[in-house]
């Protein structure tokens, strides 16, 4: 089997991947596409954990379907901000959205 | 599958297990990319032609070969042989990948198909749940090859065929949970012998539903919208041509057949008939030709469908998914529910009956619910023409 | 009997249940929703006094063991967080009073809300729905039998706090034209202040219970406070101390936000802009208790490993709750608005209660809890009825007056008053009862409480015989005693006696029956809840539910003998100072210069801005939380330079202004307040550093968890 | 379980082939004369007029969320389906309370209007 | 090392390169658009890894979910907020240095913490036989949803039916 720690290192990989997508990208739905992926880095932990140390009990494969059911809500709430954003301020550029300065 | 399997490890003494699986594994899966492909383009093709031409009381193909028969391979060396044309603009490489995963999501629903005893890819024990998250591909495809090709009309459209395909497909996996209900897995083999009695004949509903969802699914008609050429020009894959366009063409006739051959295996009890089984060469043949015969003729009743209603209105199809077949669907679904953990109903005759019951139930519900509704809001309507004319 | 405890479930969950039926279904039906709610947390009373009864006739066995029901909720690996219900005889000391109290302010928030009336609230049927989310997080705290659940209600009392606070900060142009703008910012302000200032301690907790669930692996009461768990948690060293006063500590950290302990007290006064009923709701049954409730339930956490009065943990709660004491009283003395000298007294009064649990006795700051709770329920919902009166006076007189009245009237306003005894005597003679009970008089409820965590502090300081600590909560608790006389004095004589200050005191009147007639019931409580413990009854309370903490083998509790010699000084102390206030105001004539102030001077301006605690968060918490914001996110801008001369100067600046506040202070109090202005002056400038960009924030928040990771990594 | 899914994996790789292979034949095959018009966008005949970015209406995205949400549902419904033979009577109240709400979330939609094409 | 071992390492690099490859295109690419269909190249990859982890249904899961919902739901977005997406404008914001440098340390500290971590890994014997989901026998999944995980489960409707509704409000257009 593959060891333990590649699976590991390959998520945090892709965890890093997407924080780097949420802090630096301008679009809005950049942003939000950065956390689908840490959400996924995430699943992949579990499951990797779920594999390896406890194959016995579903627990990890459970928690992943409920991360991936979170993350379907949030995608579905975040992306209707970012519209009714555009269709107010005609812009998904994060940058410009800050109407919560000062 | 297993039985080549063993047979050629006998033949050929040296060779090891996974090799001959493998071998059978590549064969099969060349066959279902390559052969199939071809064979049910020209295939149903013609079906259709001659179907439809009949229903409107025409002759239909019969020029190229004995009764037009060649007319599908003539249309597909026309096919291969015409220019592509990549529209100024198009992001070359999603216009160049849509339809090839066009094509590619469609054939991967064949690995979990059974055509005959024994006969299948993978008999996964998720089977049917592989089946409905492959479908997304076919989204993907459309959305991409609307976007791709720098035109209005093809994007329009692409929103559309998605619209469409989400409407529908909460219906179908409706209908399917209810099977799985009904069967106890969503493994394709155990899902078949669940079927003592067809599905068809102890869910009705649910087949209707599923029946009607596919054909939306597919995009055919009266579900057709997505290519009505009187109002988006082709569908969103209007700029393609050539072989491109090809693709899609293939991939939807091996929508329309493995969508009728998944009706057949979960309502209509796939393969099983008389004889077949999967102990004897003939049994498995016996059972491909009754797998045949029965998804014939669903696409038949499918072809059926086309030739006689029109094409429905956007807004009445989204309606029609959204407003009609899902709360049904629901509806019956808690009924089933309810009837298989009835306490009194012991006998498995007991539970089909039980079933049906429920079935029948849930359809004269509905059907007065519709037509409460409809008579309430004629009334409306009659009232509102009432005022204007006073 | 066991029959009320397998309906312990439904005490918290009808009120939430009444408030999803608003919500959802009903939110536009106005008098249905507002009897949904009453109808739920009435239920819930009777519930909850059929488990009070059956917890009594239990006996011991329930009173000490208790009843529980565990119900796994999320299985995580090995264990299970569960979210179970327990009662014992604190639980039912506290479900006596929480409902009760509760569906008190329902019923009165009916009238005060104007049902029926022409000038009803528009979001009538969203208020009730807050105050039933309200109820149900109380009393879901109190039921708990984990943390978890606990913490859970604990945020949802924090969150309804913040809507109910902040329930008037924002109006229909066309419908609320009596709302003033000025008033819907406060009250925006006010509700922000709540939930940020009580969110700090939140955080406290919230890492005190991940540090003790980290350790034990459970967050059940009973498992914690198991001797051989509690002896587990003194043997783990945690920044130099035992992990289990480490706990402690960040637990009392919740309870001092929650229990708007000094020094995060800031938020409580701010709360009064919210609808009076909601203001009775937080000082009374709800909110504030949550803090105490905690302390007390954890309180084998405090002791453990130590003598009691040499816990340290506990020594902390003692000192708070004793600075908080004297600290809210003497403001108090400067407050004109009626409701803020009821929040500064609740303040006080709540450091009363943690006196008493920092002295280790859980029922003496249990006691306290449960009569101040009626009493100060009462003395809120009165003055609401006061102003209530106080505004329709006003409106008849804009009525009938040619200009319109809209000037700088404020309802609350004590000043304004005067005599509305004769206005309004069914509002009168509830609040004199609630008076004397907060004020301490015999026979009255506050008294046998107050007495109970005074005589502890004596019995323990005659014990250790030295000037220790008890002896200076002694101290500041009877001081605290005659200053919380003075200003209700104060209070009294500017209400309720003399002659009208303003035309609405005229023309004020008296509030209608669904007001006042649980003003009745609660002074009925106000007099006789004292003898729930008093100690010629046989102190029914300690057998009760002293013995609740028993079975983790650190927390002892007998009742502290009565002692005349405390009970005869600090009612006297009492008497003093009610009767020096009234007859200090009793002839207070508008316009004039207030005899305290008179007599006081700088130190009466230094009360009436309330020790300028406001003030200097600004300047030590804010503005830097700002600036360093700013350089966090901006450090490539190139205005690097700039911010830092700015706080080059700003230092400099604020050294001379706190120079100047005091060397002015004394010559002129206008100074003072310019000073506050120039501070907030100050702040707004600031204030533009900050970004509002998420992304930013984010990134420092990677870059934290990075230097952690770091961190981590070295000690590894 | 990998070797159930070692067919699918052989059958990706070799469906590709098709479009791949049909592609290259054709390529080798079909006349290859491009010119402007050709290859202009083709929409009704006449020639094309304003940006290909129409605004397209909200609808299709409130089709989408609800499509989410009942997605999800089936995800959870499938094992209780499964499973439904081994597991006692509460399932079926538990489920119908899940599909309940759910259906509430349809119900809410249909009522807001936001399952209306027009 | 044997056939299956070195079969199984190919796929898992040819994941890898999927996922990460497609999570790098995710975020560096210019078009918006094509990283959302990057995005959907990097969820295949999970699907793979899921396959690779014996965790079948939920490589299906995945699969509905993340490719046939919300990666459709994201274009969807994208179609709608057009604009940005003709652009070939940069799709970074001026702090995007800093970002990569921390996301790079952090990845170096996380992956550092990891590999020196010796994980307390189950028994061969385990190993060989995990649970299975879903299984010719029926589905532990389902038994546990509506066991010891039945709260979540119901939470969960909950949970969809509030963000259904949040999402509704806010996307709807407003009447006029």
């Amino acid at each position: 089997m593959i060891p333990l720690h590649w699976w590991l290192i390959v998520a945090a990989a892709l965890f890093c991947i997407g924080l780097y997508g949420v802090l630096s990208r301008k679009n809005a739905i950049g942003v939000l596409m950065g956390i689908e992926l840490m959400l996924n880095a995430v699943n992949v932990n579990l499951v990797a954990f779920w594999r390896y140390i406890t194959p016995q009990v579903l627990t990890g494969q459970i928690f992943a379907i409920f991360v991936i059911t979170v993350a379907a809500a949030e995608a579905a709430v975040g992306l209707a901000i970012i519209i009714a954003a555009y269709r107010r301020r005609d812009t998904v550029i994060v940058d410009e959205l800050d109407i919560m300065r000062w | 599958m297993d039985a080549i399997v063993s047979w050629l490890t006998s033949l050929f003494p040296h060779m090891a297990a996974p090799i001959a699986r493998l071998i059978v594994h590549l064969v099969y899966a060349a066959i279902l990319s390559f052969v199939a492909p071809v064979v049910v383009v020209v295939a149903f093709t013609y079906m259709e032609r001659k179907v439809i031409a009949r229903i409107q009381d025409r002759v239909g193909p019969n020029r190229a070969g004995p009764l037009g028969l060649l007319q599908g391979f003539a249309d597909a060396v026309k096919m291969l042989t015409k220019e592509d044309i990549t529209p100024v603009g198009a992001d070359r490489i999603v216009y160049n990948l849509a339809p090839g995963l066009a094509v590619v999501g469609t054939i991967l629903v064949y690995a979990v198909l059974p055509v005959a005893p024994g006969v299948i890819g993978a008999d996964l024990n998720i089977g049917i749940l592989y089946v409905v998250a492959v479908g997304g591909f076919g989204m993907l495809a459309a959305v991409m090859a609307g976007w791709s090709s720098n035109n209005k009309y093809a994007l329009l459209s692409a929103f559309r065929v998605v619209a469409q395909l989400i409407a529908y497909e909460i219906p179908m996996v409706i209908a399917i949970i209810m099977v799985v209900l009904a069967a106890g897995s969503m493994q394709m083999g155990q899902i078949i012998d669940a079927q003592n009695v067809p599905f068809l004949f102890t869910l009705p509903v649910a087949f209707f539903i599923f029946f009607v969802a596919t054909i939306a699914e597919i995009g055919r008609s009266p579900f057709d919208l997505l290519e009505a050429e009187s109002e988006i020009v082709a569908g969103f894959h209007v700029e393609y041509s050539g072989f491109k366009f090809a693709l899609f063409f293939i991939g939807e006739y091996m929508h329309l057949f493995v969508g009728a051959g998944l009706g057949t295996t979960l309502f209509l009890g796939g393969w099983r008939g008389p004889g077949a089984s999967e102990a004897t060469i003939l049994g498995v043949l016996l059972g491909f030709v009754y797998f045949l015969v029965k998804t014939v003729f669903l696409i038949f009743l499918m072809m059926w469908v086309r030739g006689t209603f029109p094409r429905i209105r956007i807004d009445h199809l989204l309606d029609f998914g959204w407003k009609f077949l899902v709360p049904v669907g629901l509806l019956a679904l808690v009924a089933v529910a309810l009837v298989l953990k009835l306490p009194f109903l012991s006998s498995s005759v007991l539970k089909w009956v039980g079933m049906l019951v429920a079935n029948i139930v849930v359809v004269v519900v509905s059907l007065t619910a519709v037509s409460f509704a409809a008579r309430r809001s004629r009334s409306v309507a009659l009232r509102g023409v009432a005022g204007t004319e006073r | 009997m066991e029959f009320f405890f397998n309906l312990v479930p439904l005490i918290p969950l009808l009120p939430l249940l009444a408030f999803a039926v608003i919500v959802l279904f009903t939110h536009r039906k106005n008098r249905l929703s507002s009897n949904i709610a009453i109808g739920g947390i009435a239920l819930s009373t009777l519930i909850s006094w059929g488990v009070v009864l059956a917890t009594i006739l239990g006996g011991e066995h329930v009173q000490v063991e208790g009843w529980q029901l565990p119900v796994p909720w999320l299985p995580t690996g090995t264990t299970v967080f569960s979210v179970g219900f327990a009662v014992d005889g604190f639980t039912a000391a506290m479900l006596f009073m929480v409902p009760f109290v509760c569906a008190m302010i329902f019923i009165y928030s009916q009238g005060y809300m104007n049902l029926g009336q022409p000038n009803q609230d528009p979001r009538y049927a969203r208020f009730f729905a807050y105050i039933s989310l309200f109820a149900a997080g109380m009393l879901g705290l109190v039921v708990a039998d984990n943390l978890l659940l606990l913490f859970i209600s604990w945020e949802l009392m924090g969150l309804c706090s913040y809507l109910l606070i902040g329930f008037w900060s924002f109006r229909n142009r066309d419908t609320e034209q009596h709302i003033d703008e000025a008033q819907v910012k406060r009250a925006r302000a006010a509700a922000l202040k709540a939930f940020i200032t009580t969110r700090i301690g939140d955080v406290l907790l919230f890492a005190g219970i991940a540090l003790l669930y980290s350790y034990t692996g459970s967050l059940n009461f009973r498992e914690i406070f198991r001797p051989e768990t509690l002896e587990h948690l003194q043997e783990i060293s945690l920044l130099g101390q035992p992990a289990v006063t480490v706990i402690a500590l960040l637990a009392f950290g919740g309870a001092v936000g929650k229990s708007a302990q000094f020094p995060l007290h800031v938020w409580l006064p701010d709360a009064m802009e919210g609808p009076t009923p909601v203001s009775a709701l937080i000082h009374a049954a709800t909110m504030v208790a949550a803090g105490v409730y905690l302390v007390a339930r954890t309180l084998p956490l405090f002791i453990a490993g130590f003598e009691v009065a040499h816990a340290p943990a506990l020594q902390w709660v003692a000192v708070i709750g004793a600075i908080t004491a004297f600290f809210g009283a003497t403001i108090g003395l400067a407050q004109d608005d009626i409701k803020r000298v009821l929040a500064y007294s609740t303040i006080s009064q709540l450091g009363y209660m943690m006196m008493g649990l920092g002295l280790g006795s859980l029922v003496a700051g249990i006691f306290h809890l449960l009569t101040h709770a009626f009493f100060k329920a009462l003395l809120f919902l009165g003055s609401g009825s006061v102003i209530h009166g106080m505004e329709h006076g006003h409106h008849k007189v804009a009525h009938h007056s040619d200009h319109h009245a809209q000037d700088d009237f404020n309802a609350n306003d004590m000043k304004v008053m005067g005599g509305l005894r004769h206005k309004m005597p069914r509002t009168f003679w509830p609040y004199m009862a609630g008076t004397l009970a907060l004020v301490g008089i015999v026979p009255f409820a506050g008294f046998w409480s107050k007495d109970e965590i005074l005589a502890e502090a004596f019995h323990l300081f005659q014990e250790s015989g030295s000037l220790s600590l008890p002896f200076w909560v002694w101290l500041a608790g009877t001081l605290g005693a005659f200053i919380t006389a003075l200003y209700m004095g104060r209070q009294i004589a500017l209400v309720f006696w003399g002659e009208p200050r303003h035309e609405a005191a005229s023309h004020a009147h008296e509030s209608p029956n669904s007001m006042t007639v649980p003003l009745m019931i609660l002074a009925v409580f106000a007099l006789i809840g004292g003898f729930a413990n008093a100690p010629f009854l046989g102190s029914f309370l300690h057998h009760f539910m002293g013995e609740v903490h028993e079975a983790s083998e650190v927390v002892h509790s007998a009742a502290v003998p009565f002692s005349l010699a405390v009970a005869g000084i600090s009612t006297l102390a009492a008497l003093l100072g009610l009767l020096s206030g009234w007859a200090i105001y009793r002839n207070y004539r508008a316009g004039q210069v207030e005899p305290f102030q008179r007599w006081l001077g700088p130190v009466f301006i230094l009360l009436r801005n309330k020790y300028y605690v406001d003030e200097l968060y600004h300047l030590v918490f804010i503005q830097p939380a700002v600036w360093l914001a700013d350089q966090v996110f901006n450090f490539d801008n190139r205005w690097v330079v700039d911010p830092l001369v700015n706080l080059v100067g700003t230092i400099g600046r604020v050294a001379s202004e706190i120079t100047r506040v005091f060397d002015t202070v004394a010559v002129d109090s206008w100074m003072v307040e310019g000073t506050a202005k120039a501070f907030n002056g100050l702040g707004d400038a600031l204030r533009h550093t900050q970004t509002g960009r998420v992304q930013n924030y984010l990134l420092v928040v990677s870059v934290t968890v990075l230097l952690l990771l770091g961190l981590y990594m070295a000690f590894l | 379980m990998l070797s159930d899914f070692t067919f699918v994996g052989i059958l990706v790789l070799i469906a590709v082939l098709l479009p791949v292979v049909g592609l290259g034949l054709s390529w080798l095959i079909r006349p290859k004369k491009p010119n402007p018009v050709k290859q202009s966008t083709y929409e009704c005949g006449i020639e094309t007029i304003g940006d290909t970015w129409v605004q397209f209406r909200a609808q299709y995205y409130i089709y989408a969320l609800v499509f989410v949400v009942f997605d999800i549902e089936a995800v959870f419904l499938l094992p209780w389906a499964v499973a439904y033979d081994q597991l006692p009577l509460y399932a079926l109240t538990e489920a119908v309370i899940f599909v309940l709400i759910l259906a509430l979330a349809l119900v809410y939609a249909w009522r807001k209007g936001a399952l209306r094409w027009s | 090392m044997p056939v299956d071992q070195i079969v199984k390492t190919v796929v898992f690099v040819i994941f890898t390169v999927m996922t990460l490859g497609g999570g790098l295109g995710v975020v560096v690419s210019p078009r918006i658009f094509h990283s959302a269909l990057f995005l959907v190249l990097s969820f295949a990859g999970v699907v793979g890894y899921y396959v690779l982890l014996d965790a079948g249904f939920l490589a299906a899961v995945q699969l509905l979910i993340y490719i046939g919902a919300i990666a459709i739901l994201i274009l969807f977005a994208i179609m709608l907020s057009r604009g940005l997406m003709a652009e070939r404008q940069s799709q970074s914001n001026q702090q995007w240095w800093i970002a990569a440098l921390v996301a790079l340390l952090i990845f170096v500290v996380l992956a550092a913490v990891l590999w020196r971590v010796d994980w307390p890994v189950a028994s061969q014997q385990a190993l060989a036989s995990p649970s299975n989901a879903i299984s010719q026998e029926g589905s532990q999944l389902g038994r546990d949803l509506l066991g010891p995980y039945v709260i979540p489960f119901e939470v969960a409707s909950v949970l969809l039916l509030v963000a259904l509704i949040g999402a509704v409000i806010l996307a709807r257009e407003t009447e006029s």
